[in-house]
């Protein structure tokens, strides 16, 4: 498709001039290391995006204070580590047993607290609204003012510094695909992201609850006729967000024991929201193929271009998309809207 | 059977607006008689230095001034976009961006273009914006609602991602030395530099007037009716033959125009123009901007951009907390005025009071604001 | 040279050698106790709560504890230490640094900690006759705007690249280096000077942004490499994961980091991966100042951060000026200009354009957690 | 017995007054028919006894229980369904689950295969559209599906906003059939029909709206042979 | 009518302005208003066909959906100031008919030919500039505007005035507001709706949402206007006010077609009508055919229910 003369594509045109190069030798060698990387960060962005794309399919709402619940999970998580009396260093060597326990327990803790957090937002800062009949764009601006209040807790009570890193587990390499590297925490990433993911999709479509989410979605006072409370399937869905969010925090911070910084949340936050738009918003399955997707190509496109060009693959990526198709991958067909 | 009066559960709240309906009531004179002096004390405003409003001992009182003034341009340009034509984009800062860069590559030394005088850049900066416009506007303008809110973020990163990325852009280490107006003090010295913002407050109120009126003349005029129709139902409007991508893309083109030129500015009084404070947050600084003081209404809009502006420097001296304050602000005034500091009103009627006035003996909208009573009667399926 | 017996330091490859006797006797800022002076203020302009707020925090505490020392010692001297945030952006600068030089008691600037906002804001210092000296702007061409109020507190990226060039093939006996620089204008000005001077042994190259916490990809591409070191020109927020994740990864080359990457934090943030870890820095081995260090932790609560000790040594000119009775602005410039004495960190002396007239590039590594002193490179 | 009980009802959109002072009763077993000009406030009063519109003074009663402050969803679980005006079709859900949807506040979700059968055999039209998403059905076919999904709920009251609107002719009479006869099986239907020859004969009694306000009561018949009613609301005047 | 604010008429009208002095006008001076409101309604424009020629020509259009064949060759003509009515039983592609004719939807096959011109790929904007207006079956009006406000922006279509001339305000700006004003005050009297003229749409009932939607489609000027159940939600007093109505409009030059599903409104004011079952065209004729068509009586018509008088 020639629709595409946006800058990008302009820059890309010069490729191989001073401003970017290809690398085509590291891309194809680090394919794989690359992919399953990407597919462990993709699963991290889909949970995430998962919060996003059920907060908005309810509400028509983008909660942009979504990265901040999110990086409440990955304090929770830290301060469970903490708490068990570990320091920040090097890791500990843990009976597998122990080890276990303790990462399900900071997997409760960072649930309990992006579930909470999530819930407190809606309270706090949405539901006001919509008693009001706040027009849809003043939900944004709440959820950015919210934004900006959840940082700024932690900003004056941790300070501007991340926390240090704290970990209980090395990332250690357990087998290899293609020579690709696969770790121990990429399994556990993906594997429990998946798990998770299959949960909430069945809790979504095949529950009461799940029609409930849809109805209120597609026409709320029609819902209240039918009988769904409003304002109990709202708090459930930024709780199950949450959730996932949490869930997502302790990855992460499996991950990245770096990762728990007052600002640590936006970026992932805007990925992850593209992850989700990517996919069609407003759609689980498409937050997970967005997730997975996004994760990877961003590696790619990382490993092709330059370090400097892995946000642009990722904008561009969904631009592309969206171009081709306007609701993103797996997002209803506009068409549909009858006159 | 006992039938006692129940005090009103959740009684619908009245919404008075005495101050617009009072405005609305005054006669096109006597409108003057009160906006001449208003003006005059807000072009004096960074003279005056009120105690109580003055940013100082924080921070340098005209500049700040000046600072809240290119916030409401801004928001007035991206009103345009989001309030009027109901275009969701989160990435003007890219806008604002492309602006600032324009002036900077013509005007610094650092930059290896030929140098050409700041009111020569002016249009070209806003010309060059305005190409971005139609580039970024003519693809994506199919896309509806929250998908062309992602891609205009996506835009908006995208432009800062190639400040940081392509070397002539210099990156971080940016371009010193952008150009000014002309003009001298008495010693000599320029009067348009970055430490005195008063010139660059009076130049930016003044731009701000014109284009007040100019969107004022679009508003009530086929354009602007236009777009409000595009931002109710775009289908419907099609179909009664308002040309939606046309006038789509012209408000996007005309809100790209003064992010431009706001952005030129700012390169201009700064000096200094590098690849920072062209971030996703500056974008949703200006929506909020837009939203709070009433998307559509452009009055609205600069009070909301004075909020936004405004609180941020005003709390300088309590550097921890500002933010935090800020953060609350937001909140609270979204719930206490949800409809914004300005409720969304446009007037859309070159000679709307008249025809009213005619037809019913009393002047403009009747019914009471939707925003706050809806229940809107027609499905859409 | 100039500088006062601080030659003589580590023998190469000796850990731990003689320590140079320089902050022996370095300047306190309590001085003799004896100063007089009408209430005069300096300012700390800088991010406070904004971009990087934690390094501008780490500056504030510094100045403020040569602040408060100094004001502890000397009843009849009290100088306020003004707090300004420029949320270390180009754009609010000039609002604040007008501000500044409006206010008329202030009469000494420590900052501005960034080369942005530097560039946005220094003419307006320059204009105002008010002397401001950066702790922690390392862009060469800051010195080069003619601003007569402009100094540098440490050596500028043009010091620091061949010196670490040269420890990384000399010292490591690197051959293949792996350059990753950051987007911050200090990162990608070093990590230019450093490719420069490594020449062909400079063999890949990769970004990173601020902020970032992944770094799979750029681990992946050095994996492929098999570097035997890897500069990071950049800051320690990114270094501790990405050292990290380049450790899990099994790339076992050296680790090399600028004075960005030096801070205890790092060395808590990368683990397991930190005793791989070298560091370069034109700044005295913090041994020689654990005087500062316990000040500052028994003030603050944490350990000094980066630039805490150059903020502190800042600080502490600015106020041996004022006690030496420097009243007024072009007082205090006129001390700073012909300023010739030995600092925690290292010898002060500028030269006409604010640079240090020399600067020693040092080394570290990291032993049981805590970065010690290796060798001066020569 | 009385069933639904409104006594002084107002209610506000805004600043706009669109029910004033209204009080109407509706008794177990009956059908009753509320009839009105455009704007009348027949609508908001439907809306304001399903819960999404705030009452602003006044109270209802459903069932010797007063229910002015209850929430709208356990209205339905109370037993009052609505099919709204303007027919409220979840336009992504597929016509199965938009018939599912009736039937979301009942408590006997085990076994609804006889009311779905129940609903395809009155609207064969839905039956061959099962899988068809709501949005894209015809006006008529909407209208249909709303009144299949009210029936879904097997309300004790059931309230009808126009439900003959937008449907052929066939299907009008056959609609008013199916009214009488859901009634017959013991549900309370409150009716607002612009159809007033149709609802009128078919009711036990009606009320009319003017403006928010009720302007006369009678038995269905009665109102029928009212000249002024025939004259302002049967178009035979 | 004068132009608002012109001069001629008091300055500042009545409490209740004119809407109020209708009310109070006397027959004659009633006739008198209503000729005027008349005239400015009735639009002065070249139609290629002449009256009772073929002015659009629906020629064997089909339109799928998926599998679902919602029109399946169709043909019918609409000539030059006829009412045609357009009915069939539920779902049998009226609406979808409406939608193929203004663009909304492209045949899958087949074409639709205004004065002999395919529309071909003509954009939904050009087609209304071509001259077809419709109404929508659910209502679809700005909901945020007033109802003036919206008529104006049917009024719009035939405008020239763009960005240029309103940012200068030229003088064709000026002159074209005052009409489109003056226009659209008349059309809400002439629908019978003046009195809310500066209500927001959303606001106003069912009924007069509807009769806003014909002034809205009228202001732009149609050859054709195309109604889709313009009675849903009226009462049979309203029904046959809005009969009335569509005659007045037809007698201005309009041509008319009409879906609906009320018979009594259909038979009354059509001249001619069309009738569609599962997407095939059953019948074409005058009503009083079609009202003894068995093959109509057994799809649509019903045989009368006995207890409903
Ligand atoms: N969402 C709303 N906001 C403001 N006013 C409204 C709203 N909905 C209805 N109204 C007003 O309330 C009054 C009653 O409206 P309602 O819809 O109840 O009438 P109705 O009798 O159902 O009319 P119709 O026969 O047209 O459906 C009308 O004057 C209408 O303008
Ligand atoms: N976008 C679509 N996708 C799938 N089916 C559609 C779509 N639009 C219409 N249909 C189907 O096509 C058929 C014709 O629909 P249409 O709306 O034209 O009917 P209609 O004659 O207007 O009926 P009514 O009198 O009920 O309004 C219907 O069965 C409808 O379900
Ligand atoms: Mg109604
Ligand atoms: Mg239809």
């Amino acid at each position: 498709m020639s629709m595409i003369p946006d800058l990008s594509s302009l820059v890309l045109a010069q490729g191989g001039g001073s401003w970017i190069t290809f690398d085509v030798n590291s891309f194809l060698n680090q394919f794989w290391d690359n992919t399953i990387d990407g597919l462990a960060y993709g699963s991290i962005y889909a949970l995430v995006a998962l919060g996003y794309t059920l907060v908005y399919g309810v509400l028509k709402l983008i909660n942009f204070a979504h990265s901040e619940v999110f990086i409440y999970g990955a304090f929770a998580t830290w301060f469970t580590f903490y708490g068990l009396g570990f320091r920040p260093g090097a890791t500990p060597d843990l009976p597998i047993f122990e080890l276990v326990g303790f990462l399900l327990l900071a997997l409760l803790a960072s649930m309990a607290v992006s579930g909470g957090t999530a819930v407190v937002l809606e309270r706090v800062a949405y539901r006001p609204l919509r008693k009001r009949n706040a027009p849809r764009l003043v939900f944004l601006i709440t959820a950015i003012g919210a934004s900006f209040v959840l940082q700024q807790i932690l900003f004056i009570w941790r300070g501007g510094n991340p926390e240090n890193s704290i970990r209980l587990l090395r990332n250690d390499e357990v087998f290899t695909i293609f020579g690709g590297s696969v770790t121990i925490v990429t399994i556990i990433t993906v594997v429990a992201s998946i798990l998770l993911m299959v949960g909430t999709d069945i809790f979504v479509n095949r529950t009461k609850f799940g029609r409930g989410i849809r109805a209120v979605a597609q026409d709320p006072d029609t819902a209240t006729l039918m009988g769904v409370n409003k304002e109990r399937v709202i708090t459930l869905t930024f709780l199950i967000g949450g959730l996932l969010a949490g869930a997502a925090a302790l990855f992460y911070m499996m991950k990245i024991p770096q990762g728990a910084s007052y600002q640590g949340g936006f970026i992932l936050g805007i990925k992850a929201f593209t992850a989700a738009v990517l996919g069609g918003i407003g759609n689980l399955r498409g937050a997970l193929l967005g997730g997975l997707l996004l994760g990877v190509v961003e590696n790619y496109g990382q490993s092709l271009f330059g370090g400097e060009w892995r946000d642009v693959v990722a904008f561009v990526l969904l631009v592309l998309i969206l171009m081709l198709r306007p609701t993103g991958i797996l997002g209803e067909s506009l068409g549909k809207a009858r006159v | 059977m006992t039938t006692t009066t129940t005090p009103p559960a959740t009684p619908a709240k009245e919404r008075r607006r005495p101050v617009s309906e009072w405005w609305n009531r005054l006669s096109r004179v006597q409108q003057w008689g009160v906006l001449v002096p208003l003006v005059a004390l807000v072009y004096l405003l960074p003279v005056l230095n009120p105690p109580l409003i003055t940013t100082q001992p924080g921070y340098d009182f005209p500049i700040a001034m000046f600072e809240v003034a290119r916030y409401a341009l801004v928001a007035i340009g991206l009103n345009i976009v989001v309030g009027q034509a109901g275009l969701l984009d989160l990435g003007y800062v890219g806008f604002f961006a492309v602006g600032a860069y324009v002036m900077a590559l013509f005007t610094s030394p650092d930059s290896s273009l030929s140098k050409l005088p700041f009111l020569v850049v002016l249009p070209i900066a806003m010309v060059v914006t305005m190409i971005f416009g139609v580039i970024l506007g003519t693809p994506t303008l199919r896309l509806r609602g929250d998908y062309l809110a992602i891609v205009t973020l996506g835009f908006g990163e995208i432009v800062r991602l190639m400040a940081d990325n392509i070397d002539p852009l210099r990156g971080n280490r940016g371009f010193q030395g952008v150009g000014h107006p002309p003009g001298s003090k008495a010693d000599g010295s320029p009067l348009f530099n970055n430490t005195d913002g008063i010139p660059w407050y009076w130049l930016c109120v003044t731009i701000i007037i014109v284009i007040l009126f100019v969107v004022g003349n679009l508003e009530r005029s086929r354009v602007g009716r236009a777009w409000v129709a595009i931002r109710d139902d775009e289908d419907a409007a099609e179909i009664m033959g308002v040309p939606t991508f046309k006038f789509k893309i012209w408000a996007f083109v005309g809100g790209a125009a003064v992010g431009g030129l706001s952005g030129a500015l700012y390169a201009g009084q700064l000096g200094f123009v590098n690849n920072q404070k062209f971030d996703v947050v500056t974008s949703m600084l200006f929506l909020a901007a837009v939203i709070l003081g009433g998307a559509g209404n452009k009055v609205g809009v600069l009070l909301g951009a004075i909020v936004v502006a405004y609180v941020p420097l005003r709390f300088q001296a309590i550097a921890e907390y500002k933010y935090l304050i800020f953060g609350l602000a937001l909140i609270i005034l979204m719930i206490f005025r949800p409809q914004g500091l300005l409720g969304a009103r446009q007037r859309l009627l070159a000679y709307g009071r008249q025809a009213y006035q005619r037809l019913l003996g009393k002047g403009e909208q009747v019914s009471s604001d939707g925003s706050l009573a809806t229940d809107t009667p027609g499905e859409r399926a | 040279s100039a500088r006062t017996g601080s030659g003589s330091g580590g023998d190469s490859g000796a850990p731990q050698a003689a320590a140079p006797s320089a902050a022996a006797n370095a300047a306190d800022p309590a001085g003799d106790g004896k100063a007089q002076c009408a209430p005069t203020s300096i300012a700390y302009a800088g991010t406070i709560n904004g971009a990087n707020a934690a390094l501008g925090q780490n500056i504030l505490k510094g100045a403020k504890l040569a602040v408060d020392q100094h004001n502890k010692a000397n009843p009849g001297c009290q100088v306020k230490l003004a707090e300004f945030d420029t949320e270390g952006t180009p754009d609010k600068a000039p609002g604040i640094v007008t501000q500044i030089v409006n206010t008329p008691g202030i009469i000494g600037v420590i900052g501005l900690p960034f080369s942005g906002e530097s560039k946005a804001a220094g003419n307006i210092f320059n204009s105002a006759g008010l002397v401001a000296v950066t702790p922690s702007a390392t862009n060469p061409s800051l010195a080069q705007n003619g601003w007569k109020t402009f100094f540098r507190a440490l050596g500028n990226d043009n010091a620091q690249g061949p010196a670490a060039a040269k420890f990384i093939t000399g010292d490591l006996k690197a051959n293949k280096v792996c350059v990753i620089e950051d987007d911050s204008e200090y990162g990608t000005g070093l990590a230019a000077s450093t490719i420069k001077a490594l020449g062909d042994k400079a063999s890949c190259q990769d970004k990173v942004k601020t902020k970032q916490t992944d770094f799979s990809a750029v681990v992946n591409k050095i994996k492929g490499e098999k570097p035997d070191a890897i500069f990071y020109s950049g800051y320690y927020q990114e270094a501790a994961p990405f050292a990290q994740q380049l450790n899990d990864a099994g790339v076992k080359a050296k680790f090399v980091g600028p004075d960005g990457v030096k801070d205890d934090l790092f060395v808590k943030g990368a683990g397991d991966a930190a005793a791989n870890a070298y560091f370069t820095c034109p700044c005295v081995p913090a041994d020689q100042f654990t005087k500062f260090t316990d000040a500052y932790k028994a003030a603050t609560g944490v350990d000094p951060g980066t630039y805490s000790p150059e903020a502190y040594d800042v600080a502490t000119i600015l106020l041996k000026g004022i006690d030496a009775g420097k009243k007024d602005r072009a007082g205090l410039l006129d001390w700073v200009k012909n300023y010739d004495g030995q600092g925690i960190t290292k010898h002060f002396k500028w030269d006409d354009h604010g640079e240090l007239a020399s600067t020693t590039v040092w080394t570290y590594k990291v032993e049981n957690g805590k970065i010690v002193r290796n060798t001066e490179i020569k | 017995m009385t069933l639904l009980e409104l006594s002084d009802v107002s209610v506000h959109y805004g600043r706009i007054q669109a029910v004033s002072g209204l009080s109407i009763t509706v008794d177990e077993g009956e059908i009753v028919t509320l009839i009105g000009a455009n704007g009348a406030g027949k609508s908001t009063t439907m809306r304001a006894i399903s819960g999404i519109r705030p009452i602003s003074a006044g109270s209802i009663r459903f069932d010797g229980e007063d229910i002015s402050r209850l929430r709208g969803d356990l209205r339905v679980v109370r037993g009052i369904s609505q099919a709204p005006e303007g027919r409220g079709i979840f336009p992504g859900m597929t016509v199965l689950e938009n018939l599912d949807m009736g039937a979301y506040a009942r408590k006997d979700r085990k076994n609804l295969k006889p009311d779905f059968d129940r609903v395809f055999e009155l609207f064969p039209r839905l039956a061959e559209r099962k899988t068809q998403v709501g949005g894209t059905m015809s006006g008529g076919e909407q209208q249909m599906l709303a009144i299949g999904r009210a029936l879904m709920a097997k309300p004790r009251l059931l309230l009808l906003d126009e439900p003959s609107m937008g449907l052929a002719p066939q299907f009008i009479q056959q609609i008013f059939r199916i009214i009488s006869e859901i009634n017959r099986q013991g549900t309370t239907v409150l009716l607002v029909e612009q159809n007033a020859q149709q609802a009128l004969s078919r009711a036990h009694r009606a009320y009319v709206l003017e403006t928010g306000q009720i302007t006369k009561t009678g038995t269905g018949q009665e109102l029928l042979a009212d000249t002024s009613i025939k004259e302002a609301y049967l178009g035979v005047g | 009518m004068t132009v608002p604010g012109n001069g001629s008429g008091p300055e500042v009208p009545a409490e209740g302005g004119l809407v109020a002095e209708v009310a109070n006008m006397t027959a004659e001076e009633l006739a008198e208003h209503e000729a005027e409101v008349a005239e400015v309604v009735a639009p002065d424009r070249e139609i290629r066909a002449e009256y009772g020629e073929t002015l659009l020509k629906v020629d064997d259009v089909t339109v799928r959906f998926g599998g679902l064949v919602a029109l399946d060759s169709v043909s019918f003509d609409i000539r030059r100031g006829e009412i045609l009515g357009l009915i069939g039983p539920n779902g049998a592609g009226k609406t979808t008919c409406f939608n193929a004719m203004t663009g909304v939807y492209r045949p899958s096959s087949g074409q639709v030919l205004l004065e002999g011109k395919p529309l071909g790929k003509t954009s939904r904007h050009g087609i209304t500039q071509l001259g077809i207006a419709r109404t929508f079956q659910n209502i679809r009006l700005f909901s945020e505007m007033t109802a003036l406000e919206n008529v104006v922006v049917g009024t719009d279509a035939r405008h020239k005035t763009s960005l240029l001339g309103a940012l200068l305000r030229v003088p064709r700006h000026h002159r074209e507001e005052k009409q489109a004003i003056e226009k659209a005050m008349a059309l809400l009297e002439f629908v019978g709706i003046a009195d809310r003229a500066a209500d927001r749409a959303k606001n106003l009932p069912y009924g007069y949402q509807r009769r806003l939607e014909i002034a809205r489609a009228l202001a732009t000027e149609p050859k054709l206007l195309c109604l889709d159940e313009p009675a849903a939600g009226f009462n049979p007093a309203e029904k046959e006010e809005l009969m009335g109505l569509i005659r007045t409009i037809r007698d201005d030059g309009y041509t008319v077609l009409l879906i609906e599903h009320d018979m009594k409104l259909v038979m009354g004011v059509t001249d001619r009508i069309v009738v569609l079952e599962f997407g095939k065209k059953i019948a074409d004729g005058l009503p009083s055919e079609i009202r003894e068509n068995p093959a109509v009586i057994a799809a649509y018509l019903g045989v009368p229910d006995d207890d409903a008088a």
